[in-house]
């Protein structure tokens, strides 16, 4: 298991192939990314992505944690960006292998889930025009009620 | 007792963190107590529902109590991912 | 969208890389690899997989579209190898690009569902003391009636 | 037409592919035609529940049609991923 919180980018293809050469009894692998998607009007400058340093990596340690405990999987990866990003700029993964596709599917999505609403993260949208606190979706939240 | 605040709470509060010495017994107390400070901190916590609370870093709720608190951080919902 | 049919190896992360550089409107990528397991008694030398040239780019291509017509996914992949393959080799691997994670990974379920019971692929077991074909699982069947 | 087997259809019966000349109007006439040649022909299509079958590279039934059928192709159920 493997948690990062962290300002640099990373490379999603060597984060998967990394994560992928490990047990060979692993026979499924799934990765989810995350991406600055642009506003419906092209505008955005930046993505700042603001933290709680300490309780992020809490946070995440519990939900792979309890990813961990139920699923059965061979291992998970939590990598979450912080700061300035731009339109295109991958801000987060998660990875889990499983044994059976339907654990490391199931996992990632729970994974996803948990993180959205239970990390201590906040995204604001910087255009030209102004700045705004992306704000939380209900749908998010309602996302949790399956697990 | 060390006071966070993150996202727009911050921006209206005006600091990220302070020192607070405080006999308030729960999360409710303490909002209450620092709503009555300044207008700035009566407009960041003007509605609890739009709030979220966390106790020495683990998420936790305005009824909560404060005893053995160390550090409380206010914020907005999360939006990660 | 991408269908391959191959022999040679392919590389996830470059895989991945390449998928993920598209449109910045996809905020979600979600991957799936399958890897060869060994077996439980650790003995597995080769896993061959034969395939239906012709039919099987056609039954890949269909389930793909059908994919992009039932979610709002901005691209689909599909790479599926065939021949000899050692444990711990990568089968196979597909991608979808999505501005939203549940058509993502709803989509990506789809893909290997529909790819695990209906693309004409067959697996084959050798070990030193013999050869099997993987039987079908009913449970993969079963897999199919939730979409 | 064109018959084509695959995996352990092909391994029994001893070929992958074959001509065939056949006035079979359905699939199940056609397994019907090739189980009577051979035991090979009549043990790789026993147990029809076991097997699945292609008319020109879609999936069918053991009951359709052959009528303008160019290429038929009977494997056991299908294991990729």
């Amino acid at each position: 298991m493997r948690i990062a919180v962290q300002e640099e980018e990373f490379d999603l293809g060597a984060e998967a192939n990394a994560f992928a050469a490990g047990d060979d009894a692993n026979g499924a692998i799934v990765t989810f990314t995350g991406v600055v998607r642009d506003l419906a009007t092209g505008d955005l400058d930046v993505m700042e992505i603001e933290h709680y340093p300490g309780m992020t990596e809490r946070a995440l340690t519990k939900i792979a944690q309890e990813a961990m405990a139920r699923w059965c999987l061979g291992d998970v990866l939590v990598i979450h960006r912080h700061g300035r990003l731009a339109a295109g700029d991958r801000i987060m993964m998660v990875a889990t292998a499983a044994r059976h596709r339907k654990d490391a599917f199931e996992a990632a999505e729970y994974l996803m889930d948990y993180l959205k609403s239970r990390a201590p993260f906040w995204k604001k949208e910087i255009t030209s025009s102004g700045a705004d606190w992306v704000a939380a979706k209900d749908e998010d939240e309602d996302a949790l009620t399956r697990w | 007792m060390d006071v966070l605040y993150f996202a727009w709470v911050r921006e209206r509060i005006g600091l990220p963190k302070e020192r607070i010495e405080t006999q308030a017994a729960t999360v409710s107390d303490l909002v209450a107590e620092l709503s009555a400070r300044e207008d700035r901190y009566a407009a960041a916590f003007a509605d609890l529902s739009a709030l979220r609370v966390a106790l020495d870093q683990e998420l936790s709720d305005f009824d909560a109590s404060l005893t053995g608190v160390r550090e409380v951080a206010f914020f907005p919902p999360m939006t990660g991912g």
